[in-house]
């Protein structure tokens, strides 16, 4: 009877209202949380226009070494890579950035290549990441939750001892290990290959470290669920396993599965970018924010910007990743309880 | 308790024996990483190859080889690094650890005290403005890759601002605290800001939710019907719940931190923690100082889950260890 | 209302009006209630859930922290108003002079601590005793509630008492100051049945022995009938029907008063059904001008699309358009058929 | 980290060739060459702090194979002979050392005599005798040398210690005489390069005592100008003044001026540039990073030393493998690079210089041509792309895939990028494959890999050309399905290795038309193979600390770390 109660009488008298419907008009109400969702769908748009902005605009391939290179500005020949004469004369440094969108805005990177362009194709690689690797993960983590919390028994016990060890890895140590390896090999699974040099690699990894984070809550959900009323009515009135698990437990973890998808992509996004700061991410010459800020350290004193400037659209999409996140908790799932990062 | 201890123990020997047989697998299935042929030198014959390869028991059934590794590594003790031969790996990690739990109680002491700091102030303020600044700056915390901060505050204070606000910024690496406290301090100073700015984030996150809840408790309106001023309502008893759950965390985080997670700082200041031993060790595919990192660092995961499990029981009395 | 001050009240209420401001709108949780709790009255709250019962009662202490809130009207305590306090002195005041129980003893007390500890804050906060003499007295308390061993249990979690002990060490609590009121917010409802009249009993003993007034708030009507000497009956954030126990239990005269003592099932009565009152509560969103128990009403006419006013005699007030002769009809009808409409 | 193990390997001598030993002899046997060092008191003392980020892995002289550990073995171990202590070309001679003279050749190149020094110790104390120098070589075989297979077997009883290391007794190979202080080596064949192979660290003579395994991180006792006295592969390496040390050549091992050098392990390169500007260290081990070539350049030019190096980097193609199984292919790719760009990359033309030739310039048997660029001339001018593009058209290899295997250090990943844009350019369809640098070289080596094409350096073990040609580009350096297998490229070309054969023999009685023959071996090899694209012969850098004085530089091994003033 305090003023929750009153506004849930509010609700209830108010004649019933679909959960989903509901979540997602509260969701909507959410300032914050819309704004951080426009303000991804912006990063994203932006990043999608890296074709055209490199084609139209700024007229260079992000994905050539282009050494010996010039380009005009303000009537002037300028060397994309420029030999110092100075002293010793030690030294080659690219061209900072020239403030101009059509003509290396960010300056050029070590290869002399546009990196604005590379940043905005980066971009690409990093979300295209990011979120594919949130999704697998959740996908693979909802169904080996959903098993091990619904059948329990020894497949319970298999799968909780995995996600122990897993968790038990130090998580960037296992994503160190799998990539050191896979990343000379490749992936053989059965028929199916996959390049060492493929995107497929740092997403799988990505998407395979994070799973006992996922699968774990939902494993306790799927527990406490069956031992619901309606959950057993449904096993007592002989209903197959399939349809219990797909029309009365998985509605039910649907929310926390909505909850956690957001703040993945960024986790991903982020492991995804400290993975190719380590230079066992995404290969070269593909480009990921992560890549750019590796590239932009042999710079750091010459040419901040080069690694500076990814940094900060990383930490653009994460914050209104984060933010659209808490929204989405608040709105589909309050009592989740999620840690900011892993 | 005692079974409490047993069945850890047994979970916790099960846990690493999997992680070491991965370790092993993983690094036994990438080509060209035979360390013989790296052992040897570049150009060595055949017959040399062989001996190298006799000589570090690498001729011998995978099974076999591991099980020399860890008699090596747990029995003798003498297990040594493939590439600095004669370097044992037991002294390695043990010279790295202190550098590494150094960084990580300088930046605990940060991040509990800004984050716990965060969190209350968020929550005794919900509806002022000053929590969604709190909110948004743990979101920002958080999102921010702290390998790039790290670099960032290495460009500003190394560099740009090296000759005027920054001019006292020691260069990156490391002092032990016995040879000079000051200058120990002073070099950790921005690895324990960077490391620190994440966890904050974090924990005040965490720390306003869990108080936010905690106040919307029962046992805080009695609180506040039994006339309790609103300080102690809040340091007292909500945040004396709350702080389950952050004791938790902090447990689980510092387990981690203290196995080698803090390796992207290390990495990025160039601390020789274990962090950075075992990225090296990965980087030469050196198996043993691999396989002896990952160890201790499991361990220490390990450790931390079962430390965080007594801490629970003695914060929670409703918690019985079985 | 002024008829039924018997003597200088202790509490008094007058007009309070509780309202939330939320996104759906405004909540008028608490409309109009105007009560006055006697030294040593036990005056029962009755209403179902959402009626605004607790509400009141925990607005007049400045227990919701809602930031929506818009609280008004008066509240005096010996006479002086309360209401709008600022927080230092209305703590005074909570705890030492007003003590509260609170429905669920299961989450009423914190769990992290010891009940020993949890007294001995309470005592201290607003008495100047050592640790020591707090200990003592809380001891001492929680024998006098019944648990046995207190000595022992001092030392013991909320979670190792059972519901009733439970129950029981937050009297314990709420009488460490020797309050001189005591809102019982439901005291019983979480309880089983035969700790429900050990609590009441022991309500009851201590109400005599420390001379306090009780405010009851409860759902039940049957809670009301052992204990209160007077009763309000609140529908909706509004009294409806205001009287001596007596009066309210043996003549009713809001429709929803009768709804309500059908509901209390009785052992001794020759009805084998519960009574119940159709239709769901209404919401506090959307209140209809007129009468607020009128969509739920059988008995509702054109009359009831304008608010009634409580009005009665004799200290029996309600608030309901029907003619009070037909009433008393309407009322035999439903005592001896069970059914309402 | 990995940056600096370009600098670390050194390359490999395979088995007898012959090549100016009696030039050598003679240019040496003077005795102590008359440009040695002279010792300036004034400037004795200190401790001299060098930086690196990591460390070389064993301290064992007989076993590790890192320029890191052989630049400071100079100061602290010796053997029978010595690369000569001065700057400069002559560095790359051979002067006596433990022994008293240059030994006396006999038995038509098979017999070397030496007379060992009298009174010399080692750092534990003890004297050196004939029987430590049987020992030491019996050692080499004991802790598997890396070159004992291909070097130290052309000593008799070679080959049975190779097959029993543990009963290795080199009899009638090693002969000694402690009555006369005699040391004779009887060979197997005639090798014009023994000496040579004598004068690297792994030619130390160490105490019979040295346990038979590789020491590892345990410093062994030596006979040089220091002594190891602590080494922990994570913190520093130290060394102090061998006590018992005294000058008997100062060409050999002259006096050092620190009392003590550490080397110290664990800084980032950043920061350890960053000590250097400041003063905190002495010299940066590792390769200076390139965003602070520039300021360095500018503002400490004068503590900047940069030297041509005898090494080269090359883009190696596999010749068994489509699309460079086709000649055509080969020589348009060395049409199409940019050999400009790669320098670029490197860091720009104060440290690279382009290359066309498999020799480096300097080296003996250098011949000035340049194959396959705009124009014509011996030197570079610049890529043919138009004929590149011909050549590949002709080829027929048109639109395949090609993977470029590099190591995943900042400069080899650009030079990898680099060149798969090209290849795009020419019509192939490149990738990239980046691979830690510990396991690259092995990986490219390895046919089962299938690796088209990778990126290389080669750094020369001592002056003699068929330390490139024979070595990489030799029939029986290729061994498939391997990790050992050095000629990467699969190429082997029967009328060249006879004619290598031949320059050898040459080489016995006419180096100088020896070295001749193998510049032209190194142009038709180019011509006729084409299985390299030489890119640049890279320089170094050296930075020291504004304290340091009397910076020395060896062709062979690098500055001379103990001759550096810190007073």
């Amino acid at each position: 009877m305090t003023d929750s109660s009153v506004t849930s009488t509010a609700k209830s008298a108010r004649g019933p209202e679909s959960p989903w419907r509901s979540s997602l008009r509260q969701l909507w109400r959410n300032r914050p949380a819309i704004i951080g969702f426009f303000v991804f769908l912006v990063v994203v748009a932006v990043c999608l226009c890296a074709p055209l902005y490199a084609h139209y605009v700024a007229h260079e391939n992000p994905f050539t070494s282009n050494i010996q290179g010039t380009f005009r500005l303000h009537g002037r020949t300028i060397h994309v890579l420029q030999q110092n004469t100075q002293g010793t004369g030690l030294g080659v440094t690219p061209i900072g950035p020239t403030w101009d969108f059509s003509h290396y805005f960010l300056g050029a990177d070590n290869q002399g290549r546009d990196v604005f362009a590379r940043l905005l194709y980066g971009g690409r690689t990093s979300l295209l990441i990011g979120t594919s690797s949130a999704l697998i993960c959740c996908a693979v983590a909802a169904v080996l939750g959903v098993v091990a919390g619904y059948f329990g028994g020894p497949i319970d016990w298999v799968l909780s001892r995995i996600f122990d060890i897993i968790w038990a890895f130090p998580i960037y140590l296992l994503a160190i290990s799998l990539s050191v390896v896979l990343l000379t090999t490749g992936i053989q699974f059965g028929p199916i290959h996959v390049g060492a040099g493929s995107l497929l690699v740092p997403i799988l990894i990505i998407a395979s470290i994070y799973v006992p984070y996922v699968a774990r809550p939902l494993r306790g959900i799927v527990i406490s669920l069956r031992e619901r009323e309606f959950i057993q009515s449904a096993i007592g009135s002989g209903a197959s396993d399939t349809r219990i698990l797909l029309k009365e437990i998985l509605p039910n973890v649907a929310p926390s599965i909505i909850v956690f998808l957001p703040l993945m992509v960024a986790f991903n996004l982020l492991t995804e970018s400290a993975l190719s700061f380590l230079s066992i991410g995404v290969q070269p010459p593909a480009a990921s924010w992560g890549t750019i800020i590796n590239d932009g350290l042999g710079l750091l004193y010459t040419r901040p910007a080069v690694a500076i400037a990814p940094g900060i659209m990383i930490a653009i999409t994460a914050i209104s990743l984060n933010i659209l996140g808490d929204g989405a908790r608040d709105a589909f799932d309050p009592k989740a309880k999620l840690r900011g990062s892993v | 308790m005692g079974l409490f201890i047993v069945r850890r123990f047994v979970a916790a020997v099960l846990v690493m024996f999997a992680i070491s047989v991965l370790v092993f697998l993983i690094f036994f299935a990438t080509p060209g990483v035979d360390p013989a042929a790296r052992i040897a030198g570049r150009s060595a014959t055949p017959q040399i190859l062989a001996q190298v390869r006799h000589a570090f028991g690498l001729d011998r059934p995978l099974p076999i080889r591991y099980l020399l590794m860890m008699d090596h590594l747990f029995i003798k003790q003498d297990l040594s690094s493939y590439v600095n031969i004669g370097d044992r790996v037991v002294p390695q990690i043990l010279n790295a650890a202190p550098v590494t739990l150094s960084l990580i109680f300088g930046a605990a002491v940060i991040w509990l005290l800004v984050g716990i700091a965060g969190g209350v102030v968020a929550a005794a303020n919900r509806g002022k403005i000053i929590d969604p600044i709190i909110t948004f700056l743990g979101i920002g915390a958080i999102s921010v890759p702290a390998y790039w901060l790290g670099e960032v505050v290495l460009y500003f204070t190394q560099s740009k601002l090296h000759s005027s606000v920054f001019s006292w910024a020691p260069g990156s690496g490391y002092v032990p605290l016995t040879q000079n406290p000051g200058e120990w301090a002073l070099h950790l100073l921005f690895p324990w800001l960077t490391l620190a700015s994440l966890y904050a984030g974090i924990y005040a996150r965490v720390l306003r939710a869990e108080l936010v809840n905690a106040l919307n408790e029962d046992y805080v309106r009695t609180a506040r019907a039994k006339g309790l001023s609103e300080r102690r309502i809040l340091m007292r008893h909500a945040l004396r719940c709350s702080l389950i759950t952050v004791v938790t965390l902090f447990g689980l985080d510092v387990g981690a931190l203290v196995g080698g997670a803090a390796l992207l700082t290390e990495v990025v200041f160039g601390l020789p923690g274990v962090g950075l031993l075992t990225f090296n060790a990965l980087e030469n595919l050196d198996l043993p100082v691999i396989m002896g990192a990952v160890l201790y660092g499991a361990f220490f995961v390990v450790l931390a889950n079962a430390v965080v499990d007594i801490a629970y029981a003695f914060l929670d009395p409703r918690v019985r260890l079985v | 209302m002024s008829d039924a001050r018997v003597s200088t009240p202790l509490l008094e209420v007058e007009d309070l009006r509780v309202s939330f401001n939320t996104r759906e709108g405004l909540v008028q949780a608490v409309d109009g209630l105007s009560i006055s709790v006697g030294r040593k009255e036990v005056v029962g709250i009755v209403g179902e859930s959402g009626s605004g019962k607790s509400v009141a009662m925990y607005s007049l202490l400045g227990l919701v922290r809602d930031a929506n809130v818009s609280i008004s009207g008066h509240v005096r305590y010996e006479g002086r108003e309360i209401l709008g306090l600022p927080d230092d002195e209305m703590r005074s005041i909570r705890g030492r002079d007003v003590a509260m129980i609170f429905q669920d003893p299961m989450t009423a007390l914190t769990p992290v601590y010891t009940v020993g500890w949890q007294i001995v804050e309470q005592i201290r906060a607003h008495e100047d005793v050592t640790k020591a003499q707090a200990h003592a007295r809380a001891v001492e308390l929680l024998g006098e509630v019944g648990i046995p061993d207190p000595a022992r249990r001092v030392h013991l979690y909320p979670h190792e008492f059972s519901g009733g002990m439970r129950q029981r060490v937050v009297i314990a609590m709420a009488l460490s100051c020797h309050p001189k009121l005591l809102i019982a917010d439901e005291p019983t409802t979480a309880l089983d049945v035969t700790t429900q009249a050990q609590i009441l009993e022991l309500l009851r003993r201590l109400q005599a022995t420390y001379d306090s007034s009780i405010v009851l708030i409860t759902h039940d009507m049957g809670v009301i009938s052992e204990m209160a000497d007077r009763v309000v009956v609140m529908y909706a954030g509004r009294p409806v029907e205001v009287g001596g126990r007596r009066d309210v239990i043996r003549t009713p005269r809001h429709p929803y008063t009768w709804g309500l003592l059908g509901a209390v099932p009785r052992v001794e009565s020759k009805r084998t059904r519960l009574v119940t009152i159709p239709g769901v509560a209404v919401s506090p969103l959307d209140l209809p001008p007129g009468c607020a128990f009128a969509p739920r009403c059988a008995y509702r006419f054109e009359m009831c699309d304008q608010r009634p006013a409580l009005r009665g005699d004799d200290g029996h007030l309600d608030a309901c358009w029907l003619d009070p002769t037909r009433k008393v009809e309407i009322r035999r009808r439903v005592t001896e058929t069970g059914v309402v409409s | 980290m990995t940056r600096s193990q370009i600098r670390v390997w050194i390359r490999t001598l395979a088995a007898a060739c012959v090549v100016g030993s009696l030039g050598l002899t003679v240019v040496s046997s003077s005795g102590a060459s008359p440009s040695a060092f002279t010792y300036n008191p004034a400037h004795a003392g200190g401790t001299l702090k060098l930086l690196a980020s990591t460390a070389g892995g064993t301290l064992d002289p007989q076993v590790n194979y890192t320029l890191q550990y052989w630049q400071l073995y100079q100061a602290t171990y010796d053997g029978l002979v010595a690369f000569d202590k001065v700057a400069g070309a002559s560095s790359f001679n051979v002067v006596p050392d433990l022994a008293t003279a240059m030994p006396k050749i006999t038995n038509g190149g098979k017999t070397y005599t030496f007379t060992l020094r009298k009174g010399i110790k080692f750092s534990n104390g003890k004297t050196v005798t004939v029987n430590d120098v049987k020992a030491s070589f019996q050692r080499l075989f004991k802790v598997s040398n890396p070159n004992a297979g291909s070097w130290y077997n052309s000593i008799v009883g070679g080959n049975a210690c190779l097959a029993k290391p543990a009963t290795c007794t080199l009899a009638g190979g090693v002969v000694v005489n402690a009555a006369t202080n005699q040391v004779v080596f009887h060979l197997v064949a005639p090798d014009a390069e023994f000496l040579d192979q004598l004068a690297v660290p792994f030619g130390s003579i160490l105490p019979a005592s040295s346990p038979a395994k590789d020491a590892g991180s345990t410093p062994l006792p030596g006979t040089g100008a220091y002594t190891f006295s602590k080494y922990d592969p994570n913190h520093q390496l130290t060394m102090v003044r061998n006590k018992y040390f005294h000058v008997w050549s100062a060409a050999a091992q002259p006096k050092g001026y620190p009392n003590e050098i550490d080397m110290v392990f664990g800084n980032t390169v950043e920061s350890e540039v960053t000590q250097v500007e400041n003063g905190q260290g002495d010299w940066v081990f590792d390769p200076l990073p390139s965003d602070r070539l520039s300021q360095l350049s500018t503002k400490y030019s004068s503590q900047l030393h940069v030297n041509p190096l005898t090494a080269i980097w090359y883009m190696v193609m596999n010749t068994n493998l489509a699309p460079f199984n086709n000649l055509k292919a080969r020589q348009a790719l060395n049409y199409a690079i940019n050999k400009n760009s790669a320098v670029a990359l490197y860091g720009g033309t104060q440290l690279a210089q382009p290359a066309c030739t498999i020799l480096p310039p300097g080296f003996p048997g250098h011949l000035d041509y340049c194959l396959y660029q705009k124009g014509t001339g011996s030197t570079y001018k610049g890529p043919n792309l138009a004929k590149a593009k011909q050549l590949v058209q002709q080829s027929g290899t048109k639109g395949m895939s090609v993977g470029v295997v590099v190591t995943n250090d900042t400069v080899n990943q650009a030079v990898g990028q680099y060149v798969q844009s090209v290849l795009n350019s020419i019509g192939y369809k490149a990738t990239v494959k980046p691979l830690s640098a510990n396991i690259q070289f092995t990986y490219i080596q390895n046919t089962k890999n299938k690796v088209q094409i990778s990126l290389s350096q080669w750094y020369q073990d001592y002056p003699a050309a068929s330390d490139f040609l024979k070595i990489l580009l030799s029939c029986a350096q290729f061994h498939p399905g391997s990790d050992n297998s050095i000629n990467i490229a699969g190429y082997c070309n029967h009328s060249l290795d006879a004619k290598m054969n031949a320059a050898e023999t040459l080489g016995l009685t006419n180096p100088t038309a020896a070295n001749k023959a193998w510049g032209q071996i190194d142009e038709d090899m180019m011509a006729q193979g084409a299985p390299w694209v030489p890119l640049f012969n890279p320089k170094l850098i050296d930075f020291v600390s504004h304290r340091v004085g009397n910076y020395q530089f060896s062709r062979q091994f690098y500055m001379y770390v103990d001759q550096l003033w810190v007073k």
